[in-house]
């Protein structure tokens, strides 16, 4: 096999197959090479100016999120965020989107997104301690769909049950835009145990640079690619560009990077994760950010198959595996401590100081470029923008729904899938493995103690891209400030997010408005609330035949506990409390889901979101759970405040009786800002000179499962028992049903 | 007491059945690693949960071949504590020391719930603390917790009393809902729930630690 | 009756991680001659016995079911149950 | 080479979930003529060539760690590796 020379990928114009343009390929080899990129090289410029790598479309946008708090330890650019959680202690997170891999192979692709975002969190030297997760997909309707589902669903747990960290919290619905390009998004939450961290670096004349992990073999490597098309053989029809996951050797590679670190830090001087585009992004990056450069010598990267060429080494991306700089003194205590651990380890380099990437392969030099010129010399692109026609269309559209019987609509709506308990998922999930689990999925976020203090961590995923469509600027305030309220809601207070921007193509100038206006609407709420954008990803490119998905950006909000006894659940705890709605009901029934049952499609404007006000109902919330009054609380999202009421109820198969000033639509709406709390009786004064405003005492918990609601329009008594089964079953009867 | 928690490659549990022994019955308790040949010195030997070599081939059927298994053997036959747990549960049918067999759950999904468990037979050295027929609320995590075993085996484990937990609702479709079963001997116990996620009320549930104090108890009495 | 056995393995590129793990516990258990290991699925379905387009129709359940064609490869044999 | 070839199936009186799961599976694709689905695995091992004993070795192997008597049954074949 013959690889083509500089000349032909120039002539035969073949880096356009690898994604890079006329004006890119020229900056290469004028400006920067002032030669001709040979093969290998052009390999490595092309994943590198990558958008996924490089960010080249989405930085100008992505410069607009705070993220300075006074808790910031690191921000974006590591492979994780920190931030400080006091007694010299720190949270590490990140969330990450594999939405191709999983369309090609629904397990495997979901099974190494958690498996990648772990690593970004222990490469941190953090220990990870829990996952959480958001999903997106096509209608429950097929069984190609139904399948997908399962597969993505069985890898995300097979992954996160065998390497034995809790999955607590996640999402996950249905809309026909995810059908052809489903979402997977994983987080992954650390704690640190010093506000010390490794950088990802590679720093330090002749430190040597130590591969440590599974062998290298052809995973991940562009399937499209000319090294792929042109230069197979029959034999090689067998092969397959799909990444596959060993948590068990993740297992032992966690285990020994957060025990290296933390026991060994001197002998450790960076240390990454190989992620996407594998070793050429972690050695490269490495080297550039210490103003290094590098050698590395592929005959000792330890290789799984035969015959593999320098490009398709430095591309893999297979997983399980991470680079450490070391120094050479310490040499043989690394390698026999990574040894003791059963894992492969072995010297692959040395760092320089000629700011040059160079590789050696077979004994010759394959590569040999400027280091910074993968990481800093790429082009970034201003897109042009232009707001979506349907936007100005509808702007004046406003949906009000039809109740002609308030039980039935009630019924009908806690089975829509979006709605309904996502429990037949995630009960595959193993969310209590390490016995630190307070709140387990079904509540609003998921919280896990901090063994030996008195803090806890709660965390949420959340996102609501049928809002983004609406009014991308306002869906992306909502997006964070429902996240919020899941923290709020839960005894915390938010400190930070990560998220994942999942758009369509950025050369679509809507496209790129609606992420541009959504980023734009993230960062005003993150503003208000104080918490910083530390991690985050980008997957742009998600459409199918030419129709994008909604713009979905994925929030991962993080928020501390300061006392385990301030950790609060959505379920009503006790008949006789009171239900206190917190918060004012307008006709929010744009972008609701009742919109989607009774319309059948989206249409119309979002209501402009009040920050401040959203801002003040967290904090009163959060006083009122400090000073013990609330005995359940629950954010009120989609479905509103039917659903947020049947929802409290389930658990303890409790009841309630309301009377409310709101119409029997209204008890639908999906206006921000409000929470559902119960009290005791006896704190009633108090409860209510705190709140102040903004409230209204809808009525009590009662013991029997019946729902007894008093609208504007009529009165109606609902079984809530068949409520309750209606929510509970109707997943796991879309997923039973033949087609 | 002193009790070596073993720790195979994959093992993910090994940390709640320590902190189950220090801080729950403020015992002493140590990591022992899969490479180790002796288990001298310690009184019980608890196996935890997870995925040992990642469960590739059958759940705990490559773990037994690891060289400390020689010891918890000797252990399990000089009559000395023995505890499976999950995984550990696995291990020990896979060596023999317990009869039958842990196969993919009924519905074949992995499965994360609390389940409440009756406790059959309350005068081992595991149970001694409960009531003889009380519900006890502890967690499951398994994908390959259907216990199984033929007829004659079943008959075994009833004449002997060696069935001692039993689930109320039998969701991996378990013979006789079977939980937890004990060797003959009954100093060997495994059980597919894990009384170790359930030691303090703020995880959900404390059941599960006197299970570990009946250990004690009855140490106790073999020691005096 | 009809009885099909269908046979699926990973392709020859795809890390078996469940092969790698069973090869090693081999090895200690002392058999060092052992070479590779590969680890796959064994289906047997069995059909009714008057199935015309019995072979096509196997094709797309291994296509869309048993098998996954990114990473996977299948064949199976066809035979008279007893 | 040898190349040894590993069937290990279920014994009939264990019940076969995951045959059952993909029985319903492919049911619910609409091949309504499937009776009966059993899963199983399937294992090729490679043995350096002049192996006096391989056939006795093989079956230790599958006695214990391929297989579980008290569930499984098992057969092999052994043939030359291409
Ligand atoms: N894919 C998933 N993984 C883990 N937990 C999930 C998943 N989907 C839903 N959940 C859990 O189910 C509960 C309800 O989910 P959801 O309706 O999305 O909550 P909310 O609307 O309050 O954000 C939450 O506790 C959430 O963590
Ligand atoms: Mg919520």
């Amino acid at each position: 096999m013959t690889e083509p020379t500089a000349k032909q990928i120039q002539t035969e114009k073949l880096y356009q197959q690898w994604g890079l343009t006329d004006s890119e390929y020229q900056l290469i080899s004028e400006k920067i090479l002032k030669r001709l990129p040979n093969y290998t090289e052009t390999g490595l410029y092309s994943v590198m100016w990558s958008e996924h790598c490089s960010y080249k479309n989405s930085k100008k946008v992505l410069r607009k999120m705070p993220n300075k708090s006074s808790r910031v330890i690191a921000g974006p650019g590591e492979d994780a965020g920190i931030l400080d959680i006091g007694d010299n202690q720190a949270v590490v997170f990140k969330a990450e989107s594999h939405n191709h891999p999983s369309a090609v192979e629904p397990y495997q692709g979901a099974a190494t997104g958690v498996g990648g975002i772990i690593r970004d969190i222990f490469s941190m030297g953090a220990q990870p301690i829990a996952l959480l997760n958001s999903l997106k997909f096509g209608p429950l309707k097929d069984g190609k769909t139904k399948h997908l589902v399962n597969e993505v669903v069985a890898g995300i747990g097979g992954y996160g049950n065998c390497i034995g960290l809790p999955t607590v919290g996640g999402e996950i619905s249905f809309e026909d835009c995810y059908e052809h390009n489903p979402l997977v998004n994983a987080m992954c939450v650390g704690l640190l145990n010093n506000t010390e961290f490794k950088h990802g670096t590679a720093s330090g004349d002749k430190n040597l640079i130590i591969y440590v992990g599974a062998k290298t073999g052809r995973d991940g490597i562009h399937g499209a690619t000319f090294a792929s098309d042109e230069f197979t053989d029959t034999k090689n029809k067998q092969r397959s560009a799909v990444q596959v996951g060993n948590p068990f050797i993740e297992k032992l590679l966690m285990d020994a990077c957060v025990e290296i670190i933390e026991k060994h830090s001197d002998w450790v001087l960076g240390i990454q994760d190989m992620g996407a585009a594998g070793l050429v992004s972690s050695t490269a990056e490495m080297a550039s950010k210490a103003g290094s450069g590098l050698i590395l010598n592929l005959d000792k990267v330890p290789q799984r198959e035969t015959e593999m060429s320098a490009y398709e080494m430095m591309l893999s991306e297979s997983q399980e595996r991470m680079v450490l700089c070391v120094k050479p003194e310490f040499e043989e205590n690394v390698l026999n401590f990574f040894k003791n651990f059963e894992l492969d380890a072995v010297v692959i380099g040395q760092v320089t100081t000629d700011k040059q990437y160079k590789i050696y392969h077979h004994e010759q030099l394959v590569t040999d470029i400027p280091v910074d010129s993968l990481t800093e010399d790429v082009p970034e692109y201003d897109r042009e923008e232009k707001q979506p026609q349907r936007m100005i269309d509808d702007k004046d559209y406003h949906f009000m729904p039809t109740i002609d019987s308030l039980s039935e609509t009630w019924q009908k709506m806690v089975q829509r899938p979006n709605l309904a308990s996502k429990k037949h998922f995630y009960q595959t999930y193993d969310s209590q493995v390490k016995a630190n689990t307070l709140v387990r999925p079904g509540s609003d976020a998921g919280v896990v103690r901090i063994r030996g203090t008195k803090k806890a961590i709660a965390m949420t995923n959340d996102s609501n891209s049928k809002y983004v469509y609406l009014n991308p600027f306002v869906g992306g305030q909502i997006t964070v400030m429902e996240a919020a309220r899941n923290i709020v809601a839960s005894g915390g207070i938010p400190i930070g997010i990560t998220d994942c921007l999942n758009y369509g193509n950025p050369e679509d100038p809507e496209s790129f408005w609606e992420l541009d206006k959504s980023v734009e609407g993230i960062s005003s709420a993150c503003e208000t609330l104080d918490t910083p954008v530390i991690s985050g990803n980008v997957s742009l490119y998600n459409e199918y035949n030419e129709v994008a998905i909604y713009p979905s950006p994925m929030v991962g909000m993080v928020g501390l506990i300061e006392d385990i006894k301030n950790v609060t659940t959505s379920a009503f705890k006790k008949a006789g409390d009171l239900i206190y709605i917190v918060g004012q009901t307008f006709d929010d029934f744009n972008g609701s889901e009742i919109q989607m049952e009774q319309l059948g499609q989206l249409k119309g404007d979002l209501r402009v979101l009040d920050l401040e006000k959203e801002k003040l109902h967290q904090d009163l919330i959060h006083q009122a759970i400090e000073k013990d009054l609330v005995t359940s609380c629950h954010d009120l999202s989609e479905g509103g405040l039917a659903v947020a009421l049947s929802e409290s109820a389930f658990e303890n198969n409790l009841g309630f009786e309301i009377k409310t000033s709101l119409t029997s639509a209204q008890l639908f709406s999906e206006t921000q800002s409000r929470f559902l709390v119960t009290i005791a009786p006896e704190n009633q004064v108090v409860f209510e000179r705190l709140i102040q405003e903004d409230f209204e005492l809808l009525g009590q918990v009662t013991a029997d499962s019946s729902y007894k609601v008093t609208t504007t329009d009529e009165t109606s008594i609902i079984d809530g028992s068949v409520v309750k089964s209606n929510w509970k079953e109707a997943i796991a009867c879309l997923m039973k049903s033949e087609v | 007491m002193k009790f070596a928690v073993i720790n195979f490659p994959g093992s993910n549990c090994d940390m709640d059945l320590y902190y189950a022994i220090r801080d729950g019955i403020k015992q002493t308790v140590e990591l022992v690693d899969y490479r180790n040949e002796s288990l001298e010195g310690f009184d019980g030997v608890l196996i935890p949960g997870g995925f040992s070599y990642g469960d590739y081939l059958r759940s705990g059927a490559i773990a037994v071949h690891a060289p400390i298994v020689k010891e918890i053997i000797r252990f399990a036959n000089e009559g000395k504590i023995v505890l499976g747990i999950c995984n550990g549960f696995q291990i020990l049918t896979e060596l023999g020391l317990l009869p039958g067999a842990l196969i993919q759950n009924e519905k074949s999904c992995f499965i994360c719930e609390t389940v409440d468990l009756k406790v059959l037979n309350n005068q081992t050295a595991f149970t001694n603390e409960y009531q003889a027929g009380q519900i006890i609320n502890i967690p499951v995590a398994h994908g390959e917790g259907r216990y199984y075993c033929d007829e004659k085996t079943l008959e075994d484990l009833k004449i002997n009393d060696q069935i001692i937990f039993e689930y109320q609702q039998n969701i991996n479709g378990s013979v006789a809902q079977i939980a937890g079963v004990t060797n003959k001997q009954k100093n060997v116990l495994g059980m597919m729930p894990h009384p170790e996620r359930a030691i303090e009320k703020i995880l959900g549930s404390d059941d599960g630690l006197k299970l570990f104090q009946s250990i004690i108890n009855y140490q106790v009495k073999v020691n005096n | 009756m009809k009885l099909v056995k269908v046979y699926v393995t990973l392709k020859d590129s795809v890390l078996d991680a469940q092969g790698e793990a069973i090869k090693s516990a081999i090895n200690t258990m002392g058999y060092k001659q052992l070479a590779d290991v590969h680890m796959g699925k064994y289906f047997e379905l069995s059909f009714d016995d008057d199935y015309a387009q019995l072979d096509q129709d196997v094709n797309a359940i291994c296509d869309d079911l048993l098998a996954n064609p990114n990473i996977e490869t299948y064949r199976y044999e066809i035979m008279e149950e007893q």
